[in-house]
């Protein structure tokens, strides 16, 4: 969709500027936003040259840019880590929960998908879109806040927030920052376990509510390859119908939902904020809508910048997928 | 019981026919109801014959063709008995049909570009296709079966391994043909085939066809709206209109003396080098959910009788091994017999 | 024009419907069924709700009057569980949650209305325009809508919000352009695909071997054909667009408590869950899954009609004509439908 | 019930029109169209030379046919001559007055009296517009008439005159409610309501199933007559353009090849296109199907990079030494014969030549730098020797180079039209003619 290697950069460089406008210039500068009131005026004066924020604006935004390209996203107001520190820190926690989920939505999402393709109208494709309608159409906090009722208030059954529970010495244990797969290098069951037990509650949520867009997409271009010409020259030549159906449709069928999932992918990267608002899960996401309130513009901003740089890795990726698997789309 | 409606014409002491078709019925579900694409049509092929199913859009003969491998997409369904060495395919298992398939029939369709998986390349094609029909061959071996076919069909081996996007459109009808016969099928069906492209790819890929036929005791059925395709390909013609085979027949006696006057029509209509005066048929085809009673063509006919409403007529022979479903000739409606269906429109 | 023109022309515009087949209908039907009782209740909400949406006291009738001649007001019982009176219950602020859901219901169609308006007015001209005269103008486009679009609806939304409240005060016409600007970049992408595979059309080009200015083409040749996807993303960014309004609630940067919104309703219902009353939270999120599905009903059964994917074939087989390809003619026209709205950033 | 064949219409051709009245006039006019390869816009440079530096004239009254295969820019120069497309260079003179620096604002009162019709009548109405509408917006666009009632009175009259009937029947229906063949009667009407003078008809019935097409034709040739206009009728069916046309050009790749009065043309052609082009027409005659045919081989190559000199010559039955041989004929000969030769003999063969993708082509010469010269050397001389390809009639030497083998061309240059019996052919075979403004061989 974004196509093509050397539209990469153009294409970060307009995510950029529009990123700097709209947090840096348009609300003002964000040291006096988030300390106004709370620092003298001097003290605020004082720390907006440190920031460098008396320079010209253009000045400001050539900084930020070169920033960027090199792998510094600025600085926070109101927590005394760089960017790229409160990045490194939370990003595991954030990239725990994707992987889970996608795994969980992309499962789905081909299963459903595929099945109700090739039974369209059936009982079960009606089943199998309703059920991608209804997931999608629950708001992930609300399901989130049910799910903790059910499981973990009523049946006792799992924790209610957070990664880890109080048990585990997390920081004798960290390595990676990837409990589950810190675990396993630990070879620690008692960590793995509880580790895994936290990832459930928000990972099968979030990983519900995507399923629904991926059943969706996955069943509307199988029944567009289903009735390819090719999938009935096959039939014709007597191929055999799992063949047909996973070697030439399916596979077809591949090109734009790997384009769609490397896409949501990414999205969930730059932090899934009300499921990790809702789940207490220190990532990405809710560490954005702790600065939101906080007005930490400047954190704000390098977070959101890291998660552009991460879009269009991803979009790379994709391409590169998608070459892959498509002879036709070769650069 | 309608065996006399074809009859077996052939010489007798000929070769048992590689197809037989009898009252063959293909349906569409649509909004208004069923429409009946094909109606009732009957004939043989005998082997190394080619036999051309000429008409116009919506006569039904891409149906047909489809019809004949079980091929029907969903909302469609066959009726009647096709059978293939004595192997009746409609109702047959669909692991029966899928052998038959490729292996026993091969179908080439009209818009080759389309018709090969992009994804995948043209020798991964032929692998597909062989070791469907015969599992225990390695994969070299089928490649270089594949090879020897599209060398067949003029395809350099060099290019085997390429991508379907590589090709231009005639080369691909070339692979597809190339997939057609490698499995040395008893039947090729050819719908189109050369519809998409230009006219001197057109003329290479009808001498392949006809070279094909030539060299085997394969069977083709060729599937066109063109006449001069027909004639310069084929042995027999049959003449389709609204669902129905009209006249059926030697293409040379066909050609030279039509007996159905759509064949008339057809045959003057058409624009040839020679052409000197413009010909038309007037009217428009029947809609063919709700088909006019007795003869399809009467209200476009213009030696239209007034009996030719009351019932579908039958197979006529006004010259030998020439049918023409046509009350014109003696036998149209000889010795009174009718299908129950026809005579519950008399009836009427 | 003629009298004969208007019931021919509604009848030509039904037809789509009459060729869908059941399940499509079927979609539609119940979905526009569901949607309707939404907006019944957002247009009659006065009239409907038994209480105010922040109303935590009541007039009894025969009620003592007090010093002021004014009746003495009976309180709403905090925390009362569903049942006569307060069919959903009441909040721990004393609100009777059924007529908040009843006002959520204006908010929703409220901001789902406002935005549609943002983003269609601008999504819709722009992507028509693009896709129409090409250019450097529509590849630029193209790339700042790529870059929107790849963002997720919900962070835009609340970027959005708060560059917003350094012009705009908080509440209901601030978040619907918070959240229409989110869709500016759907609309645009479909309309201008779809103008792209319209313009290749050979009736485009008969328009200007007749002599149309390219207003006229644009307007009477390439909208008119162009048009009938935006039933299909309106219908679908709606259903998105409640999601994410909620998701502004939720975190609250939607409209200001103690105004009547679901997902705000939700987040304030947080604690009440954890203590055992399930059903502050669970109505407002009832109220939000309930809408999303019906117009995401009506979407894909629209889609199902618009863009039917089984056609039957044979029957309606023709002689392809002869396409004579044109260096014009093999630029990309990426025809993409619903696929392209296929992504979600409401989590 | 009543119907009946309609009566056989015959052809009365307008061969006496003065050559001094020309309608219509191309003079060295091109075509071409970048290859858009970079991102915003940015081309590599390489172009499509749709139309090729192509000049005739159309006169008052006459049927002028364009015939080509897919890819020889027929389309292409039919839109060029409306300034639907613009043209790259040359000139297009309508009644005398150069069309081609016209803007398309200026253009645009002139389209009343330059038409267009449509190949396919399935896509080329509006389907929004009701069948008054379409067909009477040329009006309106052109201030013809200024009342809806007198736009519906235009319209049903000349529904009338297509031969939609009783056109009140017509005239509130969608295009999708008529067959094909009444859609193309609209096609006609929308363009000739205007009364144009001068009418591009693109493949008016290649859409069209055999028994209508006819009809059609008889149509246009009807109102050809009634309303004095002049055709240009684009056409890849021979046989339509002999009945229709009454001067024809046929193009390749772009350029005209032959052009002349049909019935010259049809009856002795002199250029191997054209005699292949006829020769593969199917005819409706099973008695003549063994006639000798001398089809070409392969395909109308990529028009990205024609071939050099005479573009005709990779496929031409009978080429010769100056045709313009090249590299990639070279590669084109092999490939061929390996389809003819077994399998050891292809092995033995791609082996001695090594992988032909990493083969170096150009004009003049082929380099194969991953042969087996000790085998290739041979081979090749062998097959130079033998003359077993027509290309090997400019093979000037086969060497040894570099490690690996070499094949050098003697130049051929792009054939010039010459007048030759009475019509203009571009080819060698009649004398070499060079073309004076030749490219510069890159």
């Amino acid at each position: 969709m974004l196509g093509r290697l050397a539209l990469a950069p153009v294409f970060l460089f307009i995510i950029l500027t529009t990123l700097f406008v709209l947090l840096r210039v348009l609300p003002g500068d964000p040291v006096t936003a988030a300390l106004a009131g709370r620092l003298s005026p001097a003290q605020i004066e004082e720390r907006r040259q440190a920031s460098g924020l008396d320079e010209p604006i253009y000045v400001q935004y050539l900084d930020y840019l070169t920033g960027v390209v090199r792998g510094d996203f600025g600085n926070a107001v109101t927590d005394p880590r760089a960017v790229t520190e409160i990045v490194l820190d939370l990003f595991p926690a954030t990239f725990e929960l994707t992987v889970f989920a996608m795994v969980l939505a992309v499962t789905l999402g081909v299963v459903l998908g595929a099945f109700g393709a090739r039974h369209r109208d059936d009982p079960l494709d009606v089943g199998g879109r309703m059920f991608g309608i209804l997931v999608y159409a629950a708001p992930v906090f609300w399901t989130g806040i049910l799910a903790q009722l059910v499981f973990a208030n009523r049946l006792n059954l799992l924790p209610t927030g957070n990664r880890i529970g109080a048990r585990v010495p997390i920081g004798d244990l960290e390595i990676t920052g990837f409990y589950l797969v810190d675990a396993v290098l630990r070879t620690n069951g008692e960590f793995f376990v509880d580790a895994l037990t936290h990832l459930i509650l928000p990972g099968i949520t979030l990983g519900l509510v995507i399923s629904g867009v991926f059943i969706r997409i996955v069943r509307v271009n199988m029944l567009q390859t289903l009735r390819a010409d090719y999938v009935e020259s096959a039939r014709a030549r007597g191929v055999g119908d799992s063949r047909v159906l996973f070697r030439h449709a399916f596979k077809n069928a591949l090109v734009p939902v790997v384009t769609i999932m490397g896409l949501q992918f990414a999205l969930l990267l730059g932090g899934a904020i009300l499921t990790e608002t809702t789940f207490s899960w220190p990532g990405l996401g809710s560490a954005l809508v702790d600065f939101l309130n906080r007005r930490d513009y400047a954190a704000v901003q390098g977070i959101v910048t890291f998660f552009a740089v991460l879009v269009v890795i991803v979009s790379l990726l994709i391409d590169f997928v998608n070459g892959l698997v498509d002879p036709r789309v070769r650069y | 019981m309608t065996d006399h409606v074809v009859a077996n014409r052939a010489p007798a002491g000929g070769p048992e026919p590689v197809l037989r078709v009898r009252e063959l019925v293909a349906e569409y579900a649509t909004p208004r109801g069923a429409l009946a694409a094909v109606d009732g049509v009957s004939f043989d092929l005998h082997p190394g014959e080619s036999l051309g199913l000429v008409g116009e859009s919506g006569c039904g003969k891409s149906t047909l063709g489809r019809a004949l491998l079980q091929l029907m997409p969903p909302g469609g369904a066959v009726r009647g008995r096709v059978e293939l060495g004595g192997r009746d395919l409609v109702g047959a298992s669909l692991p029966v049909l899928r052998e038959i398939r490729g292996k026993d029939v091969a179908l080439v369709f009209q818009e080759p570009m389309t018709r090969l998986d992009p994804l995948m390349r043209v020798s991964d094609h032929f692998v597909e296709a062989i070791r469907a029909h015969r599992p225990g061959t390695s994969r070299r071996e089928a490649r270089a079966m594949g090879r020897a076919a599209l060398a067949q069909m003029g395809i350099p081996p060099t290019r085997a391994d390429n991508y379907p996007h590589e090709f231009s459109g005639g080369m691909r009808q070339r692979i597809m043909i190339a997939l057609g016969i490698v499995l040395r099928p008893q039947l090729i069906i050819a719908d189109e085939p050369t519809t998409a492209l230009d006219v001197i790819v057109e003329a290479q890929i009808l001498d392949i066809l006809d070279a094909l036929r030539r060299d085997s005791s394969v069977g083709l059925i060729l599937i066109t709206h063109n006449l001069g395709i027909v004639a310069e390909t084929c042995d027999r013609v049959a003449v389709m209109y609204a669902g129905k085979i009209v006249e059926i027949g030697d293409v040379r006696q066909v050609f030279s003396a039509p007996k159905h006057p759509y064949t008339k029509g057809l045959l003057a209509s058409t624009i040839s080098l020679e052409t000197t005066r413009l010909h038309s048929i007037d009217g428009t085809p029947p809609d063919l959910v709700t088909p006019p009673p007795g003869c399809r063509y009467a209200p476009r006919c213009p030696f239209v009788m007034a009996h030719c409403t009351d019932a579908v007529p039958l197979y006529a022979e006004p010259e030998p091994g020439q049918l023409a479903a046509c009350y014109l000739y003696p036998g149209a409606n000889a010795d009174g017999r009718a299908t129950p269906r026809e005579d519950a429109e008399v009836a009427r | 024009m003629s009298r004969k023109a208007g019931p021919s022309r509604l009848e030509h515009a039904l037809r789509p419907w009459r060729r869908a087949n059941r399940m499509a209908r079927w979609l539609v039907i119940a979905g526009t069924v569901i949607t309707l009782v939404f907006a019944v209740l957002a247009v009659f909400a006065d009239q409907i709700a038994p209480y105010g949406q922040d109303q935590y006291r009541y007039e009894v009738a025969g009620a003592p009057v007090d010093d002021d001649g004014d009746p003495v007001l009976e309180s709403i019982p905090r925390r009362a569980e569903p049942g006569a009176g307060f069919p959903f219950g009441t909040t721990s602020a004393r609100f009777d949650v059924f007529s908040r859901i009843v006002h959520g219901a204006r908010v929703a169609f409220g901001v789902v209305v406002l935005s549609t308006v943002v983003a269609m007015g601008i999504g819709v001209p722009l992507g028509l325009i693009s896709g129409y005269r090409g250019g450097r103008v529509d590849r630029l486009l193209v790339l700042v809508m790529d870059a929107v679009y790849v963002f997720p609806p919900l962070l835009l939304a609340i970027i959005a919000a708060f560059v917003l409240k350094e012009y705009l005060d908080p509440g209901l016409p601030s978040a619907a352009v918070a959240v229409g600007a989110v869709y500016i970049p759907q609309y645009f992408r479909v309309i201008r695909n779809h103008t792209l595979s319209v313009k290749q059309e050979p009736f485009v080009e008969a328009a200007r071997s007749l002599g149309a200015p390219p207003r006229t083409i644009l307007g009477r040749y390439v909208f008119f054909n162009v048009v009938q996807s935006v039933p299909v993303i309106f219908t679908l960014n709606a259903a998105d667009a409640v999601l994410t309004l909620a998701g502004l609630g939720f975190l609250g940067y939607g409209v200001p408590y103690p105004q009547a919104e679901w997902g705000l309703d939700v987040s304030r219902a947080i604690s009440d869950v954890v203590s055992g009353f399930w059903w502050t939270a669970f109505f407002p999120g009832l109220a939000i899954t309930l809408l999303v599905t019906g117009l995401t009903l009506v979407g894909e059964g629209l889609n199902d009609i618009v863009n039917p994917l089984l056609r039957v074939r044979g029957y309606t087989g023709k002689v392809p004509a002869r396409k004579e390809p044109t260096a014009e003619a093999t630029r990309e026209s990426d025809d993409e439908d619903i696929t392209d709205l296929a992504k979600t950033g409401v989590v | 019930m009543t119907a009946s064949p309609s009566a056989g219409v015959g052809r009365e051709r307008n061969v006496s029109v003065r050559d001094t009245d020309v309608v219509l006039e191309a003079d060295n006019l091109s075509t071409y169209f970048p290859v858009r390869t970079g991102l915003l816009g940015g081309g590599s440079g390489a172009v499509v030379k749709a139309v090729d530096r192509v000049s005739f004239d159309i006169r008052r009254g006459e049927v002028f046919g364009l015939v080509g295969e897919s890819g020889s820019g027929k389309t292409t120069l039919g839109r060029t001559l409306l300034k639907l497309v613009d043209p790259t260079s040359g000139a297009i003179r309508y009644l005398g007055r150069d069309l081609a620096p016209l803007s398309e604002r200026e253009m645009r009162p002139l389209r009343r009296e330059l038409a267009l019709i449509f190949q396919d009548p399935n896509a080329s109405l509006n389907p929004a517009m009701t069948i008054v509408q379409g067909v009477g917006h040329p009006l309106r666009i052109h201030g013809i008439t200024s009342s809806r009632a007198q736009t519906r009175a235009r319209v049903a009259e000349m529904l009338e005159r297509v031969g939609l009937s009783p056109a009140e029947n017509f005239l509130d229906k969608y295009p999708e409610d008529i067959s094909g063949g009444q859609k193309q009667r609209l096609v006609i009407a929308r363009a000739l309501i205007t009364e144009p003078t001068f009418v591009v008809a693109d493949e008016p019935v290649a859409a069209l199933d055999m028994s209508v097409r006819a009809k059609v034709l008889e149509l246009m040739l009807d109102l050809q007559r009634d309303l004095g206009l002049t055709y240009l009728f684009i056409t890849h069916d021979l046989a339509t353009a002999r009945f229709v046309c009454d001067r024809i050009g046929i193009l390749y790749l772009g350029q005209l090849v032959e052009w002349g009065r049909s019935d010259t043309l049809f009856d002795d052609p002199q250029h191997p296109y054209t005699r292949a082009l006829l020769d593969a027409i199917p005819l409706p005659d099973p008695g003549r199907r063994d006639r000798d045919k001398r089809l070409p081989r392969g395909e109308v190559p990529d028009a990205l990079h024609p071939p050099t000199g005479c573009r005709f010559h990779p496929r031409c039955p009978e080429a010769f030494e100056v045709c313009g041989w090249q590299g990639a004929d070279l590669i084109d000969f092999l490939e061929d014969r390996w389809t003819t030769v077994d399998a050891d003999t292809f092995e033995a063969e791609s082996a001695a030549t090594g992988p032909l993708s990493g083969v170096e082509v150009s004009r003049y010469a082929v380099r194969f730098p991953a042969a087996d010269a000790s085998h290739l050397l041979p081979l090749l001389r062998d097959l130079r020797d033998a003359r077993a390809g027509r290309v090997f009639s400019a093979v000037d030497d086969v060497t040894e180079d570099r490690g690996g083998v070499a094949v050098t061309f003697r130049d051929g240059p792009e054939p010039a039209l010459q007048p030759v019996a009475g019509r203009q052919v571009a080819c060698h075979l009649h004398g070499v003619v060079a073309r004076e403004d030749s490219e510069a061989i890159a």
